[in-house]
């Protein structure tokens, strides 16, 4: 039983929320400015929610069961959070208002700089970017500045791993950088050799993933980050994988320049079906002044009896804004509310305790999966979703029949130098019970794979849909609903 | 806090992975580096952490008390309570982004829901999934106009009455390009002349002018014209919308915008202090291919069923990496979300309702502030629900007066336009009353000779 | 699958909400008085959430579609009840702080009683009773005290129209009542024959459902309070089915002397999954000194610049308290939320609505049901589950079934005087597509009847349980989880 | 305002009916009494009556901000995020009570679970699925006494420290009934008297005998041999719980109690100003039959699966009628949940925790207070987190210059115990910190001899 769309659902005269009359003495619009029709869907409060609550019950969520997504990290998301970054003295606050008036705000992202500082390791943190990808294009950017400010001009080749996320290079291009792929060796690491013959006076950074994509921490890190800073480089590291790493290794002591973190995984904030995040972007001392503004600051020292005056601050060679505002606040206030929650032990667990499951589920999983690399693995890791045996069998199918089992699939296909890759990232909140009750039914995918494998290519079969026509979608286009009943 | 483990099955994983301790597992991390001793403050429990985000937040002054004249690009409105309701589902906002079609047509459904919405209001052919905000909406407009004309024109025409923000951002996103960006001379005639005054601007290398509707400083204009002469010099013409006034006012699909862009927040979302918010952008069919952001097409699965899907994901980063159109990847799915329950939830009427509210309260309140000596109205042009005042006294010593009765003033336009040294951006939205104009009226007498 | 039960999730050590450590000196417990086990489960608190999301799932609501349980009116409930409910100035405040600290409670208690008194035409109402039985209770109370106030003791018979919901003899004989049954005609209403043969000195009173449970409306309803008069009893009005006559009739006019709401019914509060309800009492006014104290009062009269001073009253002959404290406060505040929304106008059509749906399904269904009064309803009515030509099934079959269908079965078998009665009341704020789509459904389903009645018969299918075995639950007795691991 | 129809739908509808109009409905009513003109203020828009009820919400002080010490049946505590997440799940609270079980198992696991946890916390053998509160709840108690005897016995043995709100509800329903109630005699030497003061009343008529554990005073005694005197005369136990309490004391089921009942609000439910609330109810496995409310159970449904169901339903009033065991039909299905989500939360150890913490504190206020000259502990019984305290005046003077530093203080004893005259009951629990203790005495202090 599929759902109408709301277009469908519509019926002239039809009313949901209404608004009071007008309590001013009314002027007209003139109307070369008016508007003639308004082709929106007309329904009633019930049939709106009705229509997303049925909607909702199509989805499969952390609050329903793991979800293994491997760079995701779908950790569970605590509810306070969600009851602090409501507290109406948040919410009804105006980005403009004069700073006397929302220091309560002021002050938390204050902290929360300061937190982030720490955990990375950084001489100064900016909160304004609005998710990883613009995270990685803000710290880009900032290496572009950092070095045209010292007249290289010419340095405009960023190097990226082949295991890398998509929007590295992405990111890099919509820099102007000319982006070049390094490969990585047998071991996951970056290949140094590939890595030194590129280290030029072109060099403009490099794109550090670590652990990297496959959930391996990066063994020759110092070496890496000692190369390209020799050759006068930078290293942006792509925080989306810091869930392994707090209070267990700081990005900058080793040697990072620039980094971003995603508070919608490492610090719980809930991914809402696609976002939002936040993507801070934390930088060592010879970069703290080109980050975007404005970032938060003292403007008064406090004393015993008051507090700070916190205010705004831009960065004496700042590369300007990257967005209207100060970033993704109520998201900033759902990470604060976790790291109060946690502090340094509790941050350090989390850690432990990600990389602990991760190597537990790698340990249940590889008698019946093919692992690329035989490591210790960080927070997640990568297995192969095929079998020779099992030809006709693509981590696609495996992935499917997931579902059937109420299981919600890992990241298929990437890192793309795995053969058919399934990346599976348990994250730290999953008990030991739901990583057995993982495996087991892994195992007997792995089985049902050589014996029924119809099962898997037929598969999801106890879903709301079945597999769907993806060129159809792509090929006929339809990206809206036609027309509202009239 | 939030991790289950016992300390017998701690070491009983352990022992399945074949270590000793936890320690083992961080072997190839740097010794030197390796368990840094943090500096934070110790952990809280719930408890106390509720009381002490309680503390942080009572210590701001909020538009619940004081009376909000404050807009420039985030207003306050009201938002009906079936919005949370249904964001407080963890069906919604504990879920991925949904690459899995078949365990996420309820957000798959929902943003087509989105687009079809964002079609109707702007009259555009397509929309995408959404960006982070207004500002970056508009820098994609402009690395979209690039990629249209493959990189061949590299002049961008930027109106000074689009959102200083925004104006910025686009600086920004375009340093490592070669595009120029002209226009936005921020001087006293300049920014009181009709848009035709960017016409001489536009030539052959012209890739995309940029308008906002309303403008910054509230102000509609019919940018026919505009597009007219963008057009006949083959570029394209985007306008950065307020979603909420197009309740009213002729949508941009009707006066030639070839991209419309905006801020989505007026659309159900709150003021959270800036964000997050809603970056819409919506564009003709032709540009569906170079159009940046996720999409979401109709299609059937194997069981004959409709069924939604994630489509031409071949323009994404995660496909084309560097090649990509853009590269955005986490976007802003719950605010989506936000604004189509509530739109679906006015409807055709209740959008007009509130958009004329809107517009009804500025003029009323235009009106009156116009009576008080001392204080003009700057432009003549038409507005909708933002206006600027040029006042007798700096702004900042205006806005002092009026927040000690408890009035939250409108922004303060010396902060971004040098000249504008005494004007004061005011938005009124359907949250004032008849009586919070009266006071702000009478408050801003007294403020004149005092 | 089904899911776990808490006590199947626990793990011996596993923790979820954790307090802070005491910030003052301890003192031990006695030995003597402490526990020694407390043999509650140990879960996360994303083992909770989930196992609660999961539960949650399981359910049919109104949020989810049409629920036509008869006599139960399951409206819509408004989304904003549930915000002005949990505002924090009302759901912080203790029930026995000082008057001075929540007259905005007493101010809104004090609007809902005179609200009440207005729909119903009542001189006085009790906001205390804490459900539609609980009122019941307390107006037969009442009724028992009117009479031994004038010594007439010897009134101890309570006659009950055998179309009357289960509570009505419940509550008469909880009050230590005798409960008579009295028949019903061939159209629906009280047999006046019956009822006069029973107007004796014997006479307390008698309990009238109006409408009654086979949604009509009571003809002779003038002519039955009369009798009751004369013959010095009292006439109790289970408000249950008011939603039928808001700005239709006042059961106040109609001669009705005691009367419970039911805010969860007619206005709009949420049935909770089986409570909590609010059953508010309003009476005419020679029964005013009998109603439970206390009720909300003006203490002291306001004026231009101040507002009236509100606190408690106690009626001076009182039947005392029916529970702790006030009543159910926030099913008071979303009540007064939702009638504050309608004002007269608004409440009026609400009935106007409910009568309109429920004629028009009914007009619908009767090719295809058999009704067993041919007359206008009111807000709901009852057809027959049943037909010559399928002699093997039941309205039991036909609820079934319904689910297969995604719909939620009306109430069977009740009123008990109709043959497999189906029970069905729309309610106002289903649409005439929900109608329609109902109907259509119904019609489809009288077929199957006939043609393939093994649908019937084994159904549901399409639900997460499939029909349950009742004689085994009470016989075998299971009623909570044996033990939990340790 | 919530009903759907559009106008034509409306003439369509008729049409089908075969009516006119919608007065053609109402021809059953009679005329002259059809159509009352309702004095009612007029309707409001969701805007404004959110503003209403704020402003209504405005009016009072709250615990948020009154450091609070009133507790007397009603306290306040920390109530986790995730309790009310739960609750906001439409298919938790828009649900009806579970007759149908193929699509309610939702609810029906639920209240299994809460019975389970009811049953682990009382010691006892079964527990309904909920009363209204635990007023109601005693009262249903000595109903079941009642039916247990077959009415046979005709006394109530009611301790006259059991909350004056159960026991004046207590009297309410037995009005009716043949039952006398005695014991609750107020004056001082009784309430100071160990609950044994009691045993002398018990003789073969007693159906019921009636104690609460802490008792209204915040005293724990152990009723051990109260329970033998009762049950060598034949009768029955029944003991109302503060079920917090039962985090760290000894379950009634271990001192030999027949009922035990209990008002759950401290579960995990709000103040609310009184309600709703949760009445808790568990006995023995012997008087299952004759226990009121609803009560579900353990089966299997046609597939083989485990399932759950509303079971002995031939007690209840939809069967039995007259002669059910009560005519309870709703009950407090959501505040069951609620408790059942907070237990599950806090769990063994967590339950603890604030139990002890409750303990702790309010032993250190008692300390406290006792070192104050005027103020004197009115009992030496052992006490869980609510206690007596004499104070110098009376309790109404102290408790508005509490109120003056923003102090809620205790409860005034005299309303209910008149020779109680200057007797405060003052409660602390998890919420009440030290400094908050510390202020308290030095008010207290202060107002001894002002
Ligand atoms: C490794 C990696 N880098 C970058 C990103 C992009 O982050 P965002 O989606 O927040 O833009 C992701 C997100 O999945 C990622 O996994
Ligand atoms: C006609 C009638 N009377 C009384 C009641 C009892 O009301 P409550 O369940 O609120 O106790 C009901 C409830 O279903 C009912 O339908």
């Amino acid at each position: 039983m599929t759902e109408p769309l709301l277009c469908e659902l519509s019926e002239p005269g039809r009313r949901g929320l209404r608004f009071p009359a007008a309590d001013v003495p009314t002027t007209a619009l003139p109307s070369s400015f008016e508007r003639e029709d308004l082709p929106l869907p007309e329904l009633s409060e019930v049939d709106v929610v009705r229509h997303f609550t049925r909607l909702s019950q199509l989805n499969y969520c952390i609050d329903y069961g793991m979800y293994p997504l491997g760079s995701c990290t779908m950790k569970y998301n605590p509810k306070v959070n969600e009851e602090t970054a409501r507290l109406p003295g948040f919410v009804y606050t105006h980005p403009l208002q004069p700073i006397e008036t929302v220091q309560g705000n002021l002050a938390l992202m204050y902290e929360l700089q300061e937190w982030l500082k720490e955990i990375g390791g950084f001489a100064a943190v900016s909160l304004q970017p609005a998710a990883g990808a613009h995270g990685e294009l803000t710290g880009v950017l900032i290496i572009r500045a950092f070095h045209e400010s010292r007249g290289e001009t010419q340095r405009n080749k960023i190097l990226i791993p082949d295991s890398a996320h998509g929007t590295n290079p992405a990111s890099s291009a919509m820099s102007g950088m000319q982006v070049v792929e390094i490969a990585s060796d047998q071991r996951g690491n970056i290949d140094l050799e590939s890595l030194r013959a590129q280290c030029d006076e072109t060099l403009a950074g490099l794109m550090l993933t670590n652990p990297n994509t496959l959930g391996l921490f990066e063994e020759n890190v110092e070496e890496v980050t000692r190369l390209v800073h020799e050759a006068g480089g930078l290293v942006y590291g792509d925080g989306a994988n810091m869930n392994a790493l707090l209070g267990i290794v700081r990005p900058g002591d080793l040697g990072i320049d620039v980094l971003h973190y995603n508070l919608h995984k490492t610090f719980s904030t809930p991914h809402g079906g696609g976002g939002p995040g936040s993507g801070p972007v934390g930088v060592l001392a010879h970069l703290a002044d080109f980050l975007p503004a404005p970032i938060v600051g003292i403007l008064e020292e406090g004393d015993a009896e008051n507090p700070p005056l916190y205010g705004f601050i831009t960065p004496s060679k700042s590369i300007g804004r990257v967005k209207a505002f100060h970033g993704h606040f109520a998201m900033m206030v759902r990470a604060f509310t976790y790291m109060r929650m946690h502090g340094a032990e509790g941050l350090k667990n989390v850690s432990e305790m990600a990389v602990l499951n991760a190597n537990y589920l790698m340990a249940l999983m590889k008698k019946d999966y093919h692992l690329p690399y035989e490591r210790t693995c960080m927070h997640e890791f990568v297995v192969e979703g095929r079998w020779e045996d099992a030809p006709q069998i693509h981590a696609l199918d495996i992935s499917k029949r997931m579902m059937d089992y109420n299981l919600h699939p890992p990241t298929n296909y990437f890192p793309l130098i795995v053969h058919e890759a399934l990346m599976i990232e348990p994250t730290e909140t999953e008990s030991k019970q739901s990583l057995d009750a993982f495996a087991q039914t892994m195992r007997r995918i792995a089985e049902e794979a050589r014996q029924q494998p119809e099962l898997l290519k037929s598969a999801p079969r106890k879903t709301p849909i079945g597999r769907v026509d993806e060129v159809k979608a792509a090929k006929e286009l339809v990206l809206c609903c036609g027309v509202v009943k009239d | 806090m939030f991790t289950p483990h016992t300390h017998s099955e701690r070491m009983e994983m352990l022992r399945t992975i074949g270590v000793k301790s936890l320690e083992d597992l961080f072997q190839d991390i740097p010794a030197k580096h390796r368990f840094p001793k943090l500096n934070l403050p110790p952990g809280l429990t719930e408890m106390e952490v509720m009381a002490e985000l309680e503390n942080y937040s009572l210590a701001n002054e909020t538009t619940k008390h004081l009376i909000c004249f404050l807009g420039a690009g985030a207003y306050y409105h009201y938002i009906p309570s079936v919005v949370d309701s249904i964001l407080r589902r963890g069906e919604f906002y504990t879920a991925y982004t949904p690459y899995q079609p078949e365990v996420s047509q309820g957000t798959l459904q929902a943003i087509f829901d989105y687009q079809s919405l964002i079609v109707a209001l702007t009259g555009m052919d397509v929309s995408n999934a959404s960006h982070y905000d207004g500002a970056t909406a508009v820098a994609e407009a402009v690395n979209m106009a690039y990629a249209v004309f493959r990189g061949k024109r590299t002049k961008v025409v930027l109106s000074p009455a689009v959102h200083p923000h925004y104006r910025e951002t686009v600086r920004t996103y375009c340093h490592g390009t070669p595009l120029r960006i002209v226009g936005d001379d921020l001087t006293m005639s300049v920014l009181q002349s009709a848009p035709e005054a960017l016409i001489p601007l536009i030539d052959e290398d012209t890739a995309l002018v940029i308008v906002q509707y309303p403008d910054f400083f509230g102000r509609i204009y019919d940018y026919q014209s505009l597009a007219q002469a963008v057009h006949a010099k083959g570029g394209l013409l985007a306008v950065a919308v307020n979603p909420l006034a197009l309740g009213i006012l002729k949508p941009p699909g009707e006066f030639g915008a070839d991209i419309v862009t905006g801020e989505g927040q007026p659309l159900g979302l709150p003021l959270s202090y800036g964000g997050p918010y809603l970056g819409i952008f919506a564009t003709r069919n032709e540009y569906v291919r170079k159009m940046a952001g996720r999409l979401v097409g109709e299609t059937v699965d194997d069981r004959g069923q409709r069924a939604f899907v994630l489509t031409l994901t071949a323009r994404e980063q995660h496909i084309r990496r560097e090649k990509a159109t853009s590269n955005i990847c986490t976007n802003q799915g719950l605010m989506a979300l936000a604004s189509t329950v509530y739109m679906s939830l006015l409807g055709k009427e209740g959008f007009k309702e509130v958009a004329n509210l809107c517009y009804q309260k500025a003029h009323y309140t235009a009106t009156r502030i116009q009576q008080i000596e001392g204080y003009h109205l700057w432009s003549e042009a038409p507005f909708f629900h933002e206006f600027v005042i040029e006042c007798p006294r700096p702004v900042e010593e205006i806005n002092q007066f009026l927040l000690d009765e408890g009035i939250l003033g409108g922004y303060d336009l010396s902060h971004d336009y040098p000249e504008l040294t005494h004007h004061m951006l005011i938005a009124v939205t359907e949250m004032i009353s008849k009586e919070d104009i009266d006071l702000l009226v009478e408050v801003l007498e007294e403020a004149s000779h005092d």
